[in-house]
Parts: structure tokens; C-alpha cells; sequence
């Protein structure tokens, strides 16, 4: 009964919700069975705090500022804001949060945006190639993503799917995904399994376990493969049979724009 | 004493043209006041050292006077670009900026390993990444016991760090709480010490999470309420968000950033 | 959930025969209680890592349960020897035990690399000493920046980890504070983590100096009372100094010593 | 005639003083131009507790055990008494205390007892040996020193002087003094200047500039070189001119004591 009643809000619910709301809410699904989450700003930190009301109340967020097990009410617009320091279990200093606890292997799934990305999940933030005579475009940079990527138990890329950033070729190497292919990881001693999904405002891709090439897993309610295929800088490789994400639940849906719009008020 | 200096005398003593120079903070309690009297006086030819630039570099950098930054993540938090980095890397305006370009895990590393008076920092950091190719200062070392090969990042040893910190006591203890980011290794890194402080206060109250700086590791302390904004000082102040939005479009636009700097920074304070 | 267990299940559950167990605490919080349950369920062949190894493994040395100890200083500090660890070493009573000798600022490393996950730490140490040729766990490593020469120390990663705290809240949040010692690396080295605490709270008051070990990183937490006595817990009681004093004669002699452990250990607790 | 006062007064205590004692406010005195001290426990902490009582006021204590700037008002019986943390500026980890604070070069003068000594102020605390046929004596160890002598501006050594302490060759090297000369610290890169001064019961040994040899450079009133050598293991060299130590004051048995008895009474 229960079930039938969501269905029918979800029903209601998805006339309205946007694809950035599709992207933001697959995204705190794909935290459900995480203990612990290194949360980057923006897009992850919005899918982590929604998951913490949603999918996984007990969910530890850990910010690379130091703030271990916040539980903020509204979204930082930094991840520096007072209130992660406030009312989180604990504060250490940025080099024990990185040695200790993200190096230190504490961390199950790391999540990471990105300017680039490339078919084996490789990501680039640091510069872009602008064109012949132009200077190369500047990006923030790695910030912690390099070891994120390499030490958490899994990664989640989230990002809008485009041509601009799901590229053939990246402009640089920001930060390692697969390489070239299932072997690079190890080869490389690094101890996280890497990528495991890029949840986008299309759908999801997944590396595929036999060639890590990210291939189209999940499409969001109402989104065709030839849609995101035109969004993607290669070839991309579906998987044989392509489910399909479910649509929002009113839940999902007013915790989501509860969090947004108490994060825009506070400024 | 310290508590008798002002910001300009402390400036003028500890910062010079060429230095080497941390105004650290992560978010929080960075040291804004402490950047304005340095571009009011005009001390040039930096290497500046940050994790997060922020918008208090995009003011220096665009004041035109970095010559180098060392840094690991570039943007404005929860914004977007720093514009006047941005302009400074791809035009070189007003200047060309250098770059030593590293993650925040290395650059945590490179400030322990200053702190500790090592010349490097072990980390399992940098595989598979680019960075490595464009800087001087990652290598690699090979531990002696297991074989396994690491990154070593060289220390970084500024000659004056930066900070702001809630309070400190007439014999120049510091004491700063919250976000406590790396501006405890960033200052014992340091040559050189200066800290502002919200107030100064007769004896320091025990306080849950903070980090005590004891007097003799500082050289100046000067009392600057506020002295972080935008940026905030737990307990005191909370961060400016709406300032860091405002000042894309300043940023954006080279004559409105030197029409800011002119109105908000050189015509104020006292170094004019 | 943890606060329902007893200290003698956590001990059988978390501490097995040929373990690499560290009791830290440095002169504060030593988990005296939790070795003495150690000994009550005769866990044997040992290898024991402390700095310090105190009192508390002079008991479980004369107790013939340990092999091998791991340590940097081991006397009863203020008052002299540990008698039954240099009967040990030097007369093989009850069984032999080997030594895997440091110096202060090496352990401390060792533990730091092993919280980090690293295979080993750097330190400018050892020069000079002899300790290095009695030890397969010290090498070198040359800086690649500047050729230097610096001690390499291997990782510590303990199969597990026992500390007395002051605090813990209902879900295992763990919180100490005064003289914090090595435990936080120790236990963010070790595989399991046991805890045993003076009180279980329903929620941590935030206190100057304290830090917290949040729930999750700690298998165990059991509420012992005055679990670190002759040690002490800032906040609870005072290190018991006589105790320490009087240490000294019983453990100077091995029938004194056994009926000492007769009558305040093995006849005490459940596990006999 | 404060000066003359004060003589007095110490002529009137030198009847009663120990030996023990002119170690002690002796090893007080080395300190009075220190900013910070790394403590050890037992003489070291008695000394340095006394300088802080009489020569120097604002000497900052620094106890392994991460205790910065501790103001105890009796003396600890071990290095991690709860009084030591309850009066420091900064409590920090001991890890902390090793890496930023002994090793980040910020302690002016280590302070070291010694099972034994050689000519060159290396030290031995590990094992001893009791001749032929017996088991190796052993000794607590290490602890902190090799780091302290290694890193600090400078260290001071005391104990008591007698034949086994005082040895013609170690059984073991703990931690270097001066090595075999002058060179061997600057070979071995070591930052600070080692042992500048060993203070006993009888004078006070100085490593000579030339040849960092351990040289007699003043007795305790009352003390001949004839005593000293009988208590030294090698052909102990004095200083051309051996100078005198000036008797305890009033003030420094009278501070000394009070620190004693209350060390002694909190047990």
C-alpha cells in the first residue's frame, strides 16, 4: 500500500522535477549503503546531505577541511562553512584529514565533480585547451581530488552530460579514474576500487568490468541512448540491456528543494 | 610587545619584496586585513602559498604583486572562478604568475614536513596524475622496508605566515578554534610569524577544540576585529557568502576590480 | 551495540593468542583493567608495542604471556626498573622475549605511518645510535630533493589496540583529553580497537583538549571504572604514585610478584 | 651589600648542603639564558623546575609527553602527571611534540641523565655489561634522547659521578654526544650543538673546543681534582685554569627543598 502510495506522489512529482534534480537525487541513492563519504563541494555535497535525510540518515560526511560526521541543516556554500565544523562528532587539522582518514583507507566512497572526463573515467580540473592561439583555459585545479580517487573504497563522478565534458581525449590528467583499461589501478598500487558509476543529468555509466570503458548503465525517466550518446565525446558503448533510474519520490523530491533553498537563504 | 604594534608596523617589518609568503586559513580565519596592508604598502614580487587561493589571492594576484603561486585548488568556494587568477594565468595581467600546482593532500604534506624541519613528506599521492609533470617539487621515494614505490613533495618553508585567530593573551598566545585548517604547520613552517586576532584578552579561556600557539613560536600579534571578512572567525563572525558571490562580477572585469581595490582597499587604513 | 558488552567478552572477541597488541597511554589512561582481563584469560605468545612499557607490561612480562615487546623507554618512571621485564630479558623468566628496540620519536612514528597507512615514517633520528643494528624496522631513505640522509621507521599497524578513555557516548564516540599520548595513532592503526571508558554518556560534552575517536573507527567500548588505576584519568582521578613506588618490590621478586598477581588478578573479574 | 647578604647566607647553608644538591641548582643555573627546555624526568625536572623557581622565571618546560610550557608547582614524579597537562600553554600529541616541536628545532636546551658516559659525551641507557658469563644488564633504553641530544640548540648532561658512570668505552652508543672528535656531528648533520656541559655531583665537565673531549672546568666548593679523577673512568683532562662553582644561595636550597618535599608529600 505503502509502495502504491509513493508511486502515485512520485507519479505527481515527476511533472515538475528538473534533470539537475534527477542527477542530485541518483546520486544520494548511490550512497545508501556507504558508512562514510568525502564530500567535495557543490554537486557531491548536495547529493550527500540529500542522501542523509533520504536514503541513509546515518551517513558520516567527511569534509576535507577537517570536519569529520557533520550534520549541517542547510547546504555550505563552502566547505569551510561554520556550521560542518559546529556540529560535527569531530575537527582535525586539514593534513590529519588527508593522512589519517583519507589515506588512512577510513573512507568508503568518495565523490567528485569534474570539468572533464574521459571513457575510462580519468578526470580533468585543471586546464583546457582553448584552440589554436589561444592561451589553455584555467581550471580550479586537483584540490584533494588526485588522492580521493585513489583511496577511497569506491568514487562517484557527478556531472551534467555534454560534449564539452565527456571527452574523447582530456586536455590533461587532473586526477587518475581507470587509465587505460582494468589493470592501471593496480598496477599503480592504488587501494580504492575507482569509479564506479558517473551519475550525470542523463543517466548513469558504469566501467565495464572486463575493459573499466564506461558504458551506459541507467537512463533517467524520459532520456533516449541516442540523446546521450549526442551528449558523450565518443563512442559510447551501451550495456546489453539499459534499465531505467526511478523517477524521483516526493520524499526525494522535498528534501532535495527543502536543502536548496535553505542553503540560498542563509546568504 | 606585540599587542602595542599596528597592523602596518607588523606588516612593514615582517613582509617583504620577494618573500615567500602563507596567509593560510581554509575558509576560515583567512587573514584579509593582513592582504589589504600588504597590497596598501605595495610589497611585491611574491611567491604566495595557499591551498585554496580564494578571493584573498585573486586580490593580490590582481594588485600585481605574485609573482608565484603555490597552491592546490584555485576557484571561488561554492562560486566559481577566480577571475583575476584566471586572467593572470592565461594573460598575463598584470603580470605573468608562475605556477607550482599541486593536491591538497601534498600541500598539507609539504607544510608538515616544513614544520618538522624535514627537506620532504611521504604520501601515496600523484599516481597515474599530470601534476607531477609540472612541478619541482613531487618526486618520488622508495621505502626500504616493503619496496613500494610513494610521493615525496618537498617542504615548503615560507619566510612569513599569515593568520587570523579569535584571540590571544598579552604574552602572545594565539589560540584559534573551529575550522582549524593547516595554519598551525603553515606558521611553525614559518621563518616569520604574524597573526591578527579578534581580541586580545588578559588570560585565554580553556575552549573546546581550540589550538593554542604559544607566544615564543609568534612575533606578532595585533588586535584586527574582523579581520578575516568575508571569510569568519568562529564565535565571532560567519562567513560572508554573500560577499564571495558578489565578487565574481568584480572580479570578472579588470576596471571594476581596480575600482574596488581602489575604493575598498588603498583609500583605506592608514600605509596611504 | 558495544555498551552491552562485558570487558571480559570484548577482550576473548578482540585480543587472540599471538596477537600484536599496543596498550597505549602515555603515563595517563594506560587500560590497565583491560591487561589485567588479558591476563585472567591467559592470551599468550604476544607481541606487545607500547613506548612506555610501564607497569602495565611488567605485569603481563612476569605473567609469561608475551614473546616479543616493541618499545622505546622501558622503566617505572620517577621510581626505577622494571624488574620482571629485565628479568625477561635477562634471565629469560618466565620465557624469553625478544626486543624490537626504538627511540621515542621513532615509536611515535611507526604509529603515525601506521595511522596513515604508509609503509613507513621519516624522522632526522638514530644518528649515531646503535639502536639501528638491533633492529630490522629502522633503514634510511635519501631525501630527493636535497640528497639528505634521514632515519626511515617502519609502520606499526597492531592487530589491535586497547585504550582507557574518559568519555563515550551511546554510539562508541570515544573522547579523552590531558596528556593524549600516541593513542589516537595507535588506534587508527590497529585492525580492532578496544575501549574501555570511565563513564558511557548520553552525549559528549565538547571539553578543552579533548579529542573525540568517532564511533566507527572502534570496535569495542566497555565502562570500566577507574580502568586505568595505578594510572589515572584526567577529570576522574590522580596518577596513584605510591602504587607506582610500591611496584617496585614486588616485582623485584618472582614469588612476590606471583602472589601478587594471584591475589589482585587472577582471583578477580569473571574469567576464572 | 645585597651581594654580601646574600654570601652570608650562603655561607650559612653550606654547611648543610649535599652534594646531590650542588648538582642540582647547578644544573638549575645552566639555564638561565634558555627560552625552552625539553624535560626529562628525575634530575632534569628537579633542575629545570628549580630555574624556573630562581634564575629564570619564563623558562618554558616542554615534557615528552607533549606538555608545552608547563608550570607545576611540585615536582612530577613522572613525565606524564596529570599536573603537567593541567598548567601547559598547549597540550599536544606526543607524535606532535617529536616532529614540530624537538625536531622542528624549537627547544633551546635538552636536558639528558645517563646511565653512562664516555670522554666525548656519548651516552649509554640501553644495556650494560656485567662481565663474563652474566646476561647483559639491562637498562630502560632510549626514550627521547637520541632525538633530544640530535636536535636541540644545545644539551646539558647530569648525573653522579663515579667509575661506572663515567667510562673509559661504552657497552652501548644510545645517543651521540660528540662522536670520536669535533667533526662528527657535522658529518653526521645533526642541527644542534650537543652536550655543552656535563654537571655532577662533584663539577662540571665541558667538551674541550679543540678536540670536544670532556674537560674539568670547575669543581663544587669543597671538591679537589684529585676526587674527581679517582671518580672518572679515563685520564680526565682539566681545563688550564679550573674554576669554582659559586655556593648554593639561600634562595636556591631554600626553593630546592620546598620543591622536593612537595614532590615528596603528594605520593
Amino acid at each position: 500500500m505503502a509502495d502504491a502510495a509513493d508511486a502515485a506522489h512520485a507519479a505527481d512529482a515527476a511533472a515538475e522535477f528538473t534533470r539537475d534534480e534527477l542527477m542530485e537525487v541518483n546520486a544520494a541513492r548511490a550512497l545508501a549503503r556507504a558508512r562514510t563519504c568525502f564530500v567535495g563541494i557543490g554537486l557531491p555535497s548536495t547529493a550527500a546531505n540529500l542522501a542523509r535525510r533520504t536514503v541513509n540518515p546515518r551517513l558520516v560526511l567527511i569534509y576535507e577541511s577537517g570536519t569529520i560526521g557533520s550534520k549541517p541543516t542547510r547546504l555550505p556554500l563552502s566547505i569551510g562553512d561554520g556550521e560542518l565544523a559546529d556540529t560535527a562528532d569531530a575537527v582535525v587539522p586539514v593534513p590529519e584529514v588527508f593522512n589519517y582518514w583519507l589515506q588512512g583507507g577510513r573512507i568508503d566512497v568518495g565523490f567528485l565533480g569534474a570539468a572533464q572526463v574521459d571513457r575510462f573515467a580519468n578526470v580533468n580540473t585543471t586546464v583546457v585547451d582553448r584552440g589554436p592561439g589561444k592561451p589553455e583555459g584555467r581550471l580550479p585545479g586537483a584540490g584533494g581530488a588526485p588522492e580521493i580517487a585513489a583511496n577511497c573504497g569506491e568514487v562517484l563522478l557527478v556531472l551534467r552530460h555534454s560534449t564539452r565534458g565527456f571527452v574523447r581525449r582530456l586536455d590533461f590528467v587532473t586526477t587518475l579514474g581507470h587509465g587505460y583499461g582494468p589493470h592501471d589501478r593496480t598496477r599503480l598500487g592504488m587501494p580504492g576500487r575507482g569509479p564506479v558509476a558517473v551519475i550525470t543529468d542523463l543517466g548513469i555509466l558504469r566501467p565495464d568490468p572486463a575493459t573499466s570503458e564506461l558504458t551506459l548503465t541507467e537512463l533517467h525517466p524520459g532520456v533516449t541512448v541516442a540523446q546521450v550518446r549526442a551528449a558523450t565525446g565518443w563512442e559510447l558503448r551501451t550495456a546489453e540491456r539499459v534499465g531505467a533510474t526511478a523517477p524521483p519520490t516526493a520524499e526525494e523530491l522535498r528534501e532535495l528543494r527543502a536543502l536548496k533553498a535553505a542553503g540560498r537563504s542563509e546568504a | 610587545m606585540a599587542e602595542t604594534r599596528t597592523l602596518r608596523d607588523a606588516v612593514a617589518e615582517l613582509v617583504h619584496d620577494g618573500d615567500t609568503v602563507a596567509l593560510e586559513g581554509f575558509t576560515h580565519l583567512i587573514p584579509f586585513a593582513a592582504a589589504h596592508e600588504i597590497i596598501r604598502q605595495g610589497i611585491t614580487d611574491l611567491t604566495l602559498a595557499r591551498m585554496t587561493p580564494d578571493v584573498v589571492y585573486d586580490q593580490l594576484i590582481g594588485a600585481g604583486l605574485v609573482k608565484k603561486l603555490v597552491f592546490s585548488w584555485g576557484g571561488n568556494p561554492g562560486v566559481g572562478s577566480l577571475h583575476r587568477f584566471r586572467d593572470a594565468v592565461e594573460n598575463g595581467w598584470p603580470r605573468p604568475l608562475e605556477l607550482d600546482e599541486h593536491s591538497h593532500a601534498g600541500m598539507a604534506n609539504r607544510y608538515v614536513a616544513g614544520a618538522s624541519k624535514l627537506p620532504f613528506a611521504v604520501l601515496r599521492g600523484y599516481r597515474g596524475s599530470g601534476l607531477a609533470t609540472r612541478t619541482d617539487t613531487v618526486s618520488t621515494v622508495v621505502c626500504p622496508f616493503t619496496g613500494e614505490e610513494l610521493a615525496a613533495v618537498a617542504a615548503l618553508n615560507p619566510d612569513v605566515t599569515v593568520i587570523h585567530a579569535q584571540r590571544a593573551d598579552r604574552d602572545r598566545n594565539v589560540q584559534f578554534w573551529g575550522v582549524l585548517g593547516v595554519q598551525k604547520e603553515a606558521a611553525l613552517a614559518a621563518r616569520r610569524v604574524l597573526v591578527t586576532v579578534e581580541e586580545v584578552v588578559d588570560e585565554l579561556p580553556p575552549t573546546p577544540g581550540a589550538v593554542v600557539l604559544p607566544g615564543w613560536t609568534v612575533d606578532a600579534v595585533v588586535p584586527v576585529p574582523g579581520g578575516a571578512h568575508p571569510s569568519y572567525a568562529s564565535g565571532y563572525s560567519v562567513r560572508d557568502n554573500a560577499f564571495y558571490r558578489a565578487w565574481d562580477p568584480v572580479a570578472r572585469d579588470r576596471e571594476a576590480f581596480r575600482a574596488w581595490l581602489a575604493e575598498h582597499v588603498l583609500s583605506e587604513g592608514t600605509a596611504n
